[in-house]
């Protein structure tokens, strides 16, 4: 009863502590419905047992304004409620604070509008938090734009990421799968979309991974690799394959425009080409699209070389494949 | 209106010269080194003039007791206000286990690295006789 | 009760009872008044004392460079400005209204005396470049080891600049006070807006009490 | 009553500069009461587009930046243009005077100074939406607002200049009540109503200064980067939040005390009954709005604030819910052994009993911190504070303005419409946001312009509602206005209710000029219906 319960209210339960947060909800849960048929059953049975019925003459009515029991009730019974409910929350808090000492320490970082995740043997991942099973995991996260909020559903756990300051979070997965992660801090166009995903994996998969990590690119053709890297780097948050313009011009766009010039913001102007894409990814605050703004994050450190040209030849394909 | 309160000339007078001196006070104790106690000196002195002030010049001594709750409620809130947000910011980190919390990651603001040294009329050290720095000063 | 009381003094509204009551309710309500005063300064104060306990050690040296002599000088003409407007009040209540014309007029000289020195300040401050946030360009040799000074002169501007405003509205308000006593609408009767204007000014020093030691002598 | 009883404030003097430059609180009421409902309409208005807009997920009826703006015009016409201002200045104004048995309030030319603030804050406000807007939410949260290239400056300075004219009512006020009180009317003869407007403009004049000083420190931060708040320049952002929501909590208050006040009249009058627990109701009352200054923390339980602060936070927080809890009991048992009417004000009061106690209880699961975790910045607290805000602060202002219509207009509106819209508030209310509660239990964050496929069930129920909300709360309004296009007048001497305060027994409807024909004498306290028979007159 309680799981097919907890299943309606909330995602699943992945993390350590998130059975216990869930106990937490459905005692205050029960406790309020309590309370709340308490007041809606009152209201409803004074005020129709005392109606004023038709044709009845206007009386004086009771001055009984006051119940010395009643009233220490109405103290007493919230009072109660409340401790418990704050010495609980404060206990699970407590949990969902200090760290394990054998946490596997994760960087996140966000910006406007993906999240990067360092790994403690190097490598890095964009919008996708890859981590064992069963492993306390320590997430340092930190933003380097304007506030960020990362929030795990299934893990019952979410912390700010402030610029300029480190903040700390952890969970222990204990089920394997592929799981939602939310920005929930505000943070201008792309919120909305500044979604990612944590897979949980088997600690020996996990192993297995975090070896490869990095290296597994070299085998996949540049336009094959560029497609992928379009949804793992997150460049379809601001860009489309449609033609239609989000937050950045479409590539369709780019691709369509390949060899002609493009004119900036600043009434300058330059030809569409390997060199202008290469610069507009690593300094893309040089040359703003005119209509557009400029809010696109340098990718400078994020991109190997080998990843820069699969993405112009992806981008280039574009063209190519809306033709046939 | 008669019947209000005239505080005689004098008690205006000893409070002003009150003031004055302990303006002279604070001063001298500040140029003699007490660590920490530097602070509770000047903020106690500053609260006896300031209590001087609002008694005396303001008349609160005299007034409705009202006009005194509204001072000194203020002066509360004043004081939730500070308590509570420093509870914030002298603990954070506080548990020790997440030490990186507990402070910013850059202590200094960026624009620093470009600002160039100056002498104590804020004129450019010709340190490296770097020509485009000097623009930056001359806003 | 719309037909006003012949016999009632011309200064005192219909909607009050009588000239006690108006004259308590002023009061009180510019207590009130003093209340959101007080609190506007408290988020300033809340800031400096929470940048302080984050950069103790450049708040005491970036103190350094303000100029004690001028903020001792700015103490003691403010406190002076105090006890003549106190002055004038006393002297109204005495019904002499040539003497707290004269209060009234040092008053309005010394604030002008304050914000002139204030000036001076300011001016030196801006042309070596110890200025609020980014257009901070100071580094000489006594701060250059210093983290985030500007901070420091952001605190400090707005603090003594928002003091300042308060010292320039006053001047506005003695300024009317001269004319009304010239014009003799105020007496022994009816100083109601004196005394008003009078606590306003005495806040102005009180919270100047409080700045002076903070950004001049401890920093 | 005698001869001249024609002569009421809404006719005398005529003429279009007697309304500009009155000086009588009714008049200047009555102009609060409009503006504030014009700008409920605008705001009203862009909530139902953001509906539109999240009624399936994907970008199909505006863009995600559109939609930023709408969500923080929103908020902020809502609380700064409508709820902050329209009770303490449209009902507050008319009526207190009137409770108290003054002629006016203390200060009329800083009354009327007030409402000229307000509007020229106002004028602010539209010029941002003319100018196209700004996207950085009603928090203002740094360091986007001072990095957003949308209209920070000019929103920020409405909001700073509408603060100046909740300071000035507030202070009038707080003067009125303990300085125009006629002889006999102690403090525990007050009607609640002035109890709660007391408590709310005490909360008034030591919050608001705050407020002020933020926004300053916030345009500042934007023309000088002074470094208080912008993490780049040495700032810090958690410090923005402990400013802004000093002043911003107790803002909570200011919107729903003066509801408490309308609900503790409203409730003894229908149910021709003494409160329950008159003192019980008084002091919560003010230490709610105390208690109110001391718990701002838990908006910022995932900021990153110290561990510490944010256990104290937690735990003074449950505080507030006591007082609460009193109140809630205390209206209940006034029915007992009473004879209560299902009039249109009285049906607006159980419904705010029904959805504030949801609206309050949803507070206790926010409250813990290990839960607020998840809870935090999700639908749920949209949900949360939508029973409380709307659930709770609109819903009594439309039951208040239905209970003193008759009193402040001198019209009496169709009744039966009334109660019929006062059930579709109700209904369309539950519908459109109870969903909102289980979206963010499920993982919905809040300020989302799109969402994934397994929230839109939930999404487009709440949407359905929230039509027959907005359709409810236009007809009930429109029906008010209605009465005074339609001339419905009711006799000056007339008491529909039955009320026994000053308001009801002293003064004909719409009151006089000057308030009361002759100085009111206080026969009874304000609830005394074991006392004395008031009779329901109308027409």
């Amino acid at each position: 009863m309680l799981d097919r319960l907890t299943e309606f209210f909330f995602p699943k339960q992945v993390s350590t502590f998130a059975s216990d947060i869930d106990n937490l909800y459905f005692f205050i849960f029960y406790s309020s419905v309590a309370l709340f048929f308490i007041v809606v059953f009152g209201m409803v049975y004074l005020a129709v047992k005392y109606r004023h019925k038709k044709g009845e003459e206007l009386k004086l009515t009771s001055s009984k304004d006051h119940s010395n029991l009643l009233e220490s009730l109405f103290f007493i019974i919230p009072l109660i409620l409340v401790s418990i409910t704050f010495v609980w929350g404060i206990r699970s808090y407590l949990k969902m604070v200090i760290v394990p000492d054998d946490a596997i320490e994760i960087k996140v970082t966000g910006q406007s509008w993906f999240w990067t995740f360092d790994y403690p043997d190097g490598g890095t991942t964009l919008n996708e938090l890859v981590v064992p099973s069963n492993q306390p995991i320590k997430l340092v996260l930190s933003s380097k734009d304007v506030l960020h909020s990362f929030f795990i559903p299934v893990m019952r756990s979410k912390m700010d990421a402030l610029p300029n300051r480190y903040n700390v979070m952890w969970f222990d997965a204990t089920q394997e799968g592929v799981y939602d992660i939310f920005c929930t801090e505000y943070c201008g166009t792309g919120h909305s979309q500044m979604g990612a995903k944590v897979i949980v994996m088997k600690p020996a998969q996990y192993e297995e991974w975090a070896n490869e990590l990095g290296s597994d690119d070299d085998s996949i053709p540049l336009d094959e690799l560029g497609a992928k890297l379009y949804t793992k780097k997150a460049c379809n948050t601001c860009h489309t394959l449609d033609g239609s313009s989000l937050v950045g011009p479409s590539y369709l766009q780019t691709s369509q425009m390949w060899g002609q010039e493009r004119v900036f913001d600043d009434g300058t102007s330059t030809v569409i080409d390997e060199n202008y894409i290469r610069s507009s990814i690593l300094e893309p605050q040089t040359q703003i699209v005119a209509g557009y703004q400029s809010v696109m994050p340098t990718y400078q450190g994020l991109l190997n070389d080998r990843e820069l040209d699969a993405l112009i030849a992806f981008l280039k394909s574009l063209n190519e494949d809306s033709q046939i | 209106m008669s019947e209000h309160h005239i505080t005689p000339l004098r008690t205006y007078l000893i409070i002003a010269a009150s003031l004055l001196f302990l303006s002279g006070v604070t001063v001298w104790v500040s140029y003699i080194d007490l660590g920490p106690l530097n602070i509770v000196v000047a903020m106690l002195v500053a609260t006896i003039k300031a209590s001087l002030v609002a008694f005396f010049f303001m008349h609160l001594l005299w007034d409705d007791k009202k006009n005194l709750t509204m001072f000194l409620m203020s002066l509360m809130f004043f004081g939730i206000f500070v308590t509570i947000t420093l509870l914030d910011t002298e603990f954070r980190g506080d548990l020790d286990l997440n030490p990186e919390v507990k402070d910013p990651i850059n202590k200094r603001a960026v624009f620093y690295d470009t600002l160039p040294l100056t002498d104590t009329h804020g004129h450019p050290v010709d340190e490296h006789s770097d020509n485009h720095h000097e623009d930056k000063d001359h806003h | 009760m719309s037909n006003h009381n012949p016999d009632a003094p011309k200064h005192l509204k219909h909607y009050f009872a009588n000239v006690d009551q108006q004259y308590e309710t002023s009061k009180f309500a510019m207590w009130a008044f003093i209340l959101t005063e007080v609190l506007t300064f408290a988020g300033l104060f809340v800031a400096y004392i929470v940048f302080r306990s984050w950069y103790p050690d450049m708040f005491v040296d970036a103190h350094k460079l303000l100029d004690v002599n001028k903020g001792l000088m700015n103490t003691i003409v403010l406190i002076t400005s105090s006890l003549t407007m106190a002055l004038a009040i006393w002297a109204i209540q005495k019904n002499n209204r040539k003497l707290s014309l004269i209060m009234l007029i040092a008053t309005f000289v010394f604030a002008f005396c304050f914000l002139g020195i204030k000036f001076l300040e300011y001016s030196h401050k801006f042309e070596v470049g110890q200025l609020p946030g980014e257009y901070y360009s100071y580094m000489g040799p006594e701060v250059v080891h210093l983290n985030n000074p500007h901070i420091f002169f952001s605190i400090y501007f707005i603090m003594t600049g928002l003091h300042g405003l308060h010292v320039a509205i006053g001047m506005g308000l003695i300024a009317w006070l001269i004319y009304a006593t010239y014009k003799g609408n105020l007496s022994s009767e009816y100083y109601t807006p004196m005394e008003m204007i009078g606590i306003f000014w005495h806040l102005v020093d009180l919270i100047w009490i409080y700045l002076f030691p903070l950004f001049y002598l401890i920093g | 009553m005698s001869e001249n009883i024609k002569q009421n404030y809404l006719n005398h003097p005529k003429g279009l500069m007697s309304w500009l430059l009155t000086l009588d609180h009714k008049r200047i009421g009555l102009m609060y009461l409009v503006s504030g409902i014009l700008f409920f309409f605008l705001g009203g208005l862009l909530a139902l587009v953001m509906r539109m807009e999240l009624a399936a997920p994907g970008n199909d009826f505006i863009s995600n930046d559109t939609y930023n703006n709408v969500y923080t015009l929103h908020g902020a016409i809502m609380i700064f243009l409508f709820i902050i201002p329209a009770i303490p200045g449209a009902l507050g104004n008319i009526l207190l005077p009137l409770m108290v048995g003054a002629k006016d309030v203390a200060f009329p030319r800083l009354n009327l100074a007030s409402f000229y603030i307000y509007s020229f804050g106002a004028l602010f406000a539209m010029y941002t939406i003319i100018n196209g807007g700004v996207d950085t939410g009603w928090t203002f949260y740094t360091p986007y607002s001072t990095q957003s290239t949308s209209n920070v400056v000019p929103m920020t300075l409405g909001i700073f200049i509408i603060g100046f004219s909740s300071i000035l009512t507030g202070l009038n006020f707080i003067a009125t009540v303990h300085k125009m009180r006629i002889p006999g009317l102690t403090w525990y003869k007050l009607p609640l109503f002035v109890w709660a407007l007391y408590g709310t403009s005490l909360v008034q004049i030591t919050a608001t200064p705050v407020l002020a000083i933020t926004m300053v420190l916030l345009m500042l931060e934007r023309f000088l980067g002074i470094g208080i708040f912008d993490p780049a320049l040495g700032g810090d952002p958690v410090l923005y939040q402990h400013f802004f929501w000093f002043y911003s909590h107790p803002a909570v208050y200011i919107m729903i005390l003066p509801a408490f006040g309308i609900i503790s009249e409203i409730i003894p009058v229908h149910s021709r009954k003494k409160i329950w627990g008159y003192k019980f109701i008084a002091y919560s009352t003010l230490s709610i709005a105390f208690i109110g200054f001391l718990v701002w923390g838990h908006h910022m339980f995932t900021s990153g604030q110290s561990v510490f602060s944010q256990i104290v936070f937690s735990f003074i927080t449950y505080f507030v819910g006591i007082p609460t809890g009193v109140k809630i009991f205390s209206w209940i048992l006034t029915m007992y052994k009473g004879q209560v009417s299902f009039t249109p004000p009285m049906l607006y009061a159980l419904s705010f009993l029904f959805l504030f106690t949801i609206g309050g209880l949803t507070g206790i699961f926010l409250g813990a911190v290990a839960l607020d975790i998840h809870l935090h910045d999700t639908y749920f607290v949209v949900a949360h504070f939508h029973y409380v805000m709307q659930g709770g602060t609109i819903v009594a202002f439309l039951g208040g303005l239905h209970h003193w219509w008759p009193k402040s207009f001198g019209v009496m509106y169709n009744q039966t419409i009334a109660k019929i819209c006062a059930f579709g508030v109700f209904l369309g209310f539950n519908g459109t946001f109870f969903p909102q509660f289980l979206l963010g239990l499920r993982g919905m964050p809040r300020r989302y312009a799109t969402y994934s496929e397994e929230f839109v069930e939930l999404h487009s129920y709440s949407t359905f509602w929230s039509g027959i909300l907005g359709i409810s709360i236009f007809i009930a309004i429109m029906n008010l206005f209605w009465s005074f296009i339609k001339k419905n007048k009711v006799d000056p001497g007339s008491n529909p209710w039955g009320g026994m305060t000053l308001e009801w027994t002293h003064t004909s409807s719409p009151p006089h000029p000057h308030n009361f024909e002759e100085e009111p004498v206080l026969e009874h306290g304000p609830y005394d219906y074991d006392k004395v028979i008031v009779e329901k007159t109308y027409k």
